[in-house]
């Protein structure tokens, strides 16, 4: 068993279950998405602004959000801790790793409070 | 033909190099163990390990231009286009991610640390019977496409998580033997082998490349085996 | 001394299925074990058997009887199996195959959920008057690979030190003779270091690579009957080589005897399944000195085919593609590699090949050695502190030719019974021999030579002057005059030996040093056969001389022993003496 | 002396199966996604933040450089989204053996190309 603070579900299946189930979400929406750009080649900013103000599409904004945070969460994780390695960086690789996911957390943080903003600041 | 062979020796060389030779088949499509058995006789330095030289022992798992295999049974027809005709070198280096001791021998320790993680012995709490634990054909079935491995470590060291965390992931061999005993009958300590694997690292590190598929040299598949032990959790876990 | 010495209660040099079981029954029972092996253990050649291990577990037959199969093993070593220990080996042997099931053995399995038995070679029911029996316990046609796996599971389970990719240079004795361990080379650091231990067993297997052309594994160099011999230890039977009926041509890669179990049977180029003409009621079951022989006779009389007429085939495709995929994966395997002929479709070509070493260090039913005291006929005296047991063993339970099956049953039984006696020896206070200096000096002598040699001929090219000396002189079938020729060879090349040259002087992974020291064992077993095949004056089981076509009862119903010191072989008397049946009397041996 | 020994990892020395080549491909998708997450995080907020931003946006989308980029993104997305798909798949059980892996990865190559041609004749 090999133990690790910095994994998302502090278990292998559950970071396993969380980036198939993200994936699903970011799946339909962007399908979902796209299809709805597709059908709407003349988009004007009130059809686009009504739809996604749409409480529904909040909430699969919302979603969509964290989905891709997790999943990015979990699949940058996997890298760093990859190739962020004492095999690949010698003794400093811990502390260059810790950085890495540090900024890359850091960054999630801003994505997410952003599109929050984006979502429900105009509500 | 020509040969170029990985070559290292820690009591005279800082660094390995490869080095080349000129080695008549006289046309005949021998296996790469019959080569470097040639190569042997013009230079008694050249160290490799090898056995049964019938494939199933495993001692001579390397890397024969860029695929890991078993030289005892690749014949160079099999190697790459031209290899037998002499019009390209056959490349020998050895299994990748391990270090060197020399030449085409590798240091095997942490591929058989890993083996030794998942308890590769059967487990059965209840009293032995007088004759044998009786198991159907079905279940035995189970068992097939797992017990055959030979731990020559070509899946492993073909496998880029082994490379990156050999320490923490258990490697493409070793989850085949976990699953092996997974799914036999015989034994019952089959929570306590899945609360092992739950962590992220040992078995999820696997990312389905199937490196390990494409090389077995007994046609065996750890990926399948991966499958299936992280069915066995995901029902364990929901 | 300057060499490192590390102490065991036992020691057990040879990791294939003998050695590991041995050393399996010691560490259960917390005794400082140790096993040393030239591999890793699961690349000793055990992994190589195929078709199973023959015990009368009766599952094919519910009726099926331990004393059937000594009656067929006894009657299969041409009578000079010790019927002591062909006893023991039958009784006892179900209870070691059930356990090898205990720890997990993927046997296959019968309907009723126990383990499949095929059909092997000189099988039968009811003391040979009830027809064929299926008594060969498989795993699929890798039973040796399972059965090693599996013993090598357990020894990681029960704390075996292994120190694996040792190899074991030379017995130490001290001044009377008793031994005390062993000289071992870290192949991977060249460190020489002194094994002391209570007991030393040998487990290193055979040594068919004194043929040119064998079955066996490139490690199999006899390197515990060279040991031994050096050591002034006699060897028993040791002209009794078996050469296996399915060598594939030209590759010598072995095919199952399984294959004729699960009705594939022999064709010469006519297509005409000749061992009807041999052997009318076994066939192609016949024992395999009578297979092997019969198909020499086929090539000798110009029905063998192929550019140079000299092989035979064996026909496997009327089986159907399901049960060759079923039950004998590993051979299809073999022929697409090694013959480039898929068995499902065509014949496989196949020539007598040497498979296996009837021969050995003579032991009684504990794996103890034995040498003989006062002469060539004189009692049996007990090697203090050596054991051997497996390939390397005499003890002797496969006489002038072994059946089918019967060589992991031997491994499994003896590796047991040795590990049983020495865990009742220890736990009574064994003796530790203690060597002097000198002692061990005198074993370290030999790899000293090779260390300091300077200049000579080289060892690739003295091994296969060796190996073509053997398959021309000592092959299937012998001859007086061309043994006596090949006598004089083999002096010859000791004499070079002793004067052969290491280039290769490194330390780290020296594989051409350990390649030199198995040469030296080569030449030992070599000569022991070819003194001994010489000098036995009939023909018996799988020594077969076309100057003494006949079995000679009243002169060689007996063990030969060579005496490595005098060079010279004697005689010791059979057992016929087994404790809970009557004794098998000599019949003439027919299938 | 283990500390000194040499390691065989010239990953230019090894040749990848085209599973492999899917699987790296994935991955640097999937990285370069997380750098494309502000443009698209930028781009729906100017589509919303009012109307006259959603027009400089849709006069920005009229740039061929621009077009460029989008496009590319669009590709990343469309490989990570496919090849995720194929991952779903063999997570139950299809496409694990040899052969089925080598035609999965392959279809994921022809797909996505596909696709990526499709979205470039959109975005034009």
């Amino acid at each position: 068993m090999v133990t690790s603070v910095t994994s998302l579900g502090r278990n292998g299946l559950y970071d396993w279950l969380i980036q198939r189930v993200s994936a699903v979400v970011m799946g339909v929406y962007v399908i979902g998405l796209l299809g709805y750009l597709l059908a709407h080649p003349d988009l004007d900013y009130g059809t686009w602004a009504a739809f996604m103000g749409s409480l529904p599409m909040q909430i699969a904004n919302t979603l969509l959000l964290f989905s891709v945070a997790a999943h990015t969460w979990v699949g940058l994780w996997t890298v760093t801790t990859d190739y962020l390695t004492r095999l690949a960086l010698g003794g400093a690789a811990t502390g260059v790793r810790l950085v890495a996911q540090a900024l890359i957390g850091l960054l999630l943080l801003v994505y997410i409070l952003w599109g929050l903003l984006m979502i429900w600041g105009g509500a | 033909m020509k040969v170029s062979i990985y070559r290292y020796n820690p009591d005279t060389d800082r660094e390995p190099t490869m080095k080349e030779y000129e080695v008549d088949t006289q046309g005949k499509d021998l296996m790469v163990l019959d080569i470097l058995a040639l190569v042997k006789e013009q230079d008694e330095s050249l160290s490799y390990r090898r056995s049964c030289r019938e494939g199933v022992c495993g001692s001579d798992g390397m890397n024969i231009n860029g695929k890991n295999g078993l030289a005892c049974i690749t014949p160079l027809s099999e190697v790459a286009p031209g290899v037998k005709e002499g019009k390209k070198p056959l490349v020998l280096r050895p299994l990748p991610g391990l270090p060197v001791i020399r030449d085409l021998v590798v240091d095997m320790g942490v591929f058989y640390e890993q083996y030794e993680k998942v308890q590769p012995y059967l487990q059965n709490q209840s009293p032995a019977p007088a004759i044998e634990r009786l198991q159907s054909p079905e279940e035995r079935a189970k068992l097939d496409g797992l017990y055959e491995c030979i731990l020559c470590a070509c899946c492993s060291t073909s496998c880029p998580s082994f490379w990156w965390n050999p320490e923490k992931f258990l490697g493409p061999a070793a989850l085949l033997q976990s699953y092996r005993f997974l799914a036999d009958s015989r034994d019952d300590a089959t929570e306590e082998r899945l609360s092992r694997l739950d962590d992220p690292f040992s078995l999820f590190r696997c990312r389905g490349i199937m490196n390990c598929v494409s090389v077995c040299p007994k046609g065996l598949n750890p990926t399948r085996a991966i499958g299936h032990i992280r069915s066995m959790l995901l029902e364990r876990g929901v | 001394m300057s060499i490192r010495t590390i102490t065991f209660d036992a020691i057990v040099v040879g990791g294939g299925g003998a050695g590991m079981r041995a050393s399996l029954q010691m560490a259960q029972s917390g005794f400082k074990t140790a096993l040393i092996s030239k591999v890793f253990p699961t690349r000793s050649h055990t992994v190589s058997a195929q078709g199973g291990i023959t015990c009368a577990i009766a599952s094919a037959d519910p009726n099926d009887d331990w004393r059937w199969h000594m009656y067929d093993t006894v009657k299969g070593s041409d009578y000079i199996g010790d019927q002591d220990a062909i006893e023991y080996m039958c009784q006892v042997g179900p209870e070691a195959v059930f356990e090898l099931d205990h720890m997990g053995l993927p046997f296959s399995r019968t309907e009723e959920g126990r383990i499949y038995q095929r059909p092997f070679g000189g099988q039968s029911k009811n003391f040979g008057e009830g027809g064929q029996a299926a008594r060969t316990c498989a795993a699929a046609d890798r039973t040796g690979h399972a059965l090693l796996h599996t013993l090598y599971q357990q020894n990681l389970k029960n704390g075996t030190q292994f120190y694996n990719e040792w190899y074991a240079a030379e017995l130490v004795k001290d001044a009377n003779e008793n031994v005390c361990g062993v000289i071992a080379i870290s192949i991977e650091t060249g460190e020489t270091v002194f094994f002391k231990a209570k007991a030393t067993v040998f487990a290193t297997g055979g040594s068919g690579r004194i043929y040119s052309s064998t079955t066996n594994a490139l490690i199999n160099t006899g390197d515990g009957v060279g040991m031994a011999l050096r050591a002034g230890v006699p060897v028993q039977d040791i002209e009794m080589w078996q050469f296996h009926p399915t060598g594939i041509a030209g590759a010598g890669v072995l095919v199952t005897e399984g294959c004729r179990g699960e009705g594939g049977y022999l064709i010469n180029k006519d297509g005409e399944r000749f061992m009807e003409r041999y052997a009318p009621n076994a066939k192609d079951l016949a024992s395999r000195d009578v297979v092997a022989r019969s198909m020499m006779m086929e090539i000798l009389d110009g029905r063998g085919d192929g550019p140079d007429g000299n092989y035979v085939y064996l026909k496997l495709d009327h089986l159907g593609e399901e049960v060759l995929h079923s039950r004998l994966p590993g051979i299809c395997e073999l022929a697409i590699t090694f013959a480039g002929t898929d068995p499902v479709k065509e014949p496989i070509p196949v020539v007598p090949t040497c498979h296996y070493m009837m021969g050995g260090i003579p032991t009684n039913v504990h794996g103890q050695a034995l040498k003989m005291s006062g002469g060539h006929e004189g009692e049996d005296q007990i090697v203090n502190g050596l054991f051997a047991v497996g390939e390397v063993a005499c003890v002797s339970v496969h006489g002038a030719n072994r059946l089918g099956g019967n060589s992991l049953l031997d491994l499994v039984v003896f590796g047991r019974a040795a590990g049983l006696y020495i865990e009742d020896a220890l736990r009574q206070g064994m003796t530790q021999y203690e060597p002097s200096n000198d002692d061990i000096e005198a074993a370290l002598t030999r790899v000293n030579r090779w260390n300091d040699s300077k200049g000579g001929e080289s060892v690739h090219s003295l091994r296969k002057e060796l190996q073509t000396t053997m398959q021309n002189h000592f092959g299937v079938f012998r001859k007086g005059d061309l043994m006596e020729e090949g006598v004089q060879k083999l002096a010859d090349l000791r004499g070079r030996i002793a004067k052969a040259h290491l280039d290769d002087k490194s330390s780290a992974f020296n594989m051409a040093r350990v390649e030199a020291l198995e040469l030296d064992n080569l030449l030992e077993v070599a000569e022991a056969t070819a003194i001994a095949a010489y000098n036995r004056t009939e023909s018996r089981g799988a020594h077969s001389r076309y100057d003494y076509p006949d079995r000679d009862d009243e002169n060689w119903l007996c063990h030969s022993i060579y005496d490595p010191r005098t060079k010279q072989l004697g005689k010791r008397e059979v057992n016929f003496k087994p404790k809970t049946v009557e004794t098998f009397q000599p019949k003439v041996r027919t299938y | 002396m283990n500390d000194k020994r040499p390691v065989n990892l010239d990953l230019t020395t090894i040749k990848f199966p085209v599973t492999a080549i899917a699987s790296i491909t994935h991955r640097i998708t999937g990285v370069a996604l997380f750098f494309a997450l502000p443009v698209l995080l930028w781009m729906m907020d100017r589509s919303l933040a009012s109307p006259e931003s959603f027009a400089d946006l849709k006069q920005l989308m009229t740039s061929p450089l621009v077009k460029l980029v989008v496009w590319a993104i669009l590709a990343l997305l469309l490989y990570h989204l496919v090849a995720g798909i194929r991952h779903l798949i063999m997570d139950n059980g299809v496409g694990e053996t040899l052969e089925g892996g080598r035609r999965g990865a392959t279809a994921t190559f022809v797909i996505t190309a596909v696709l990526i041609l499709l979205a470039g004749g959109w975005i034009w």
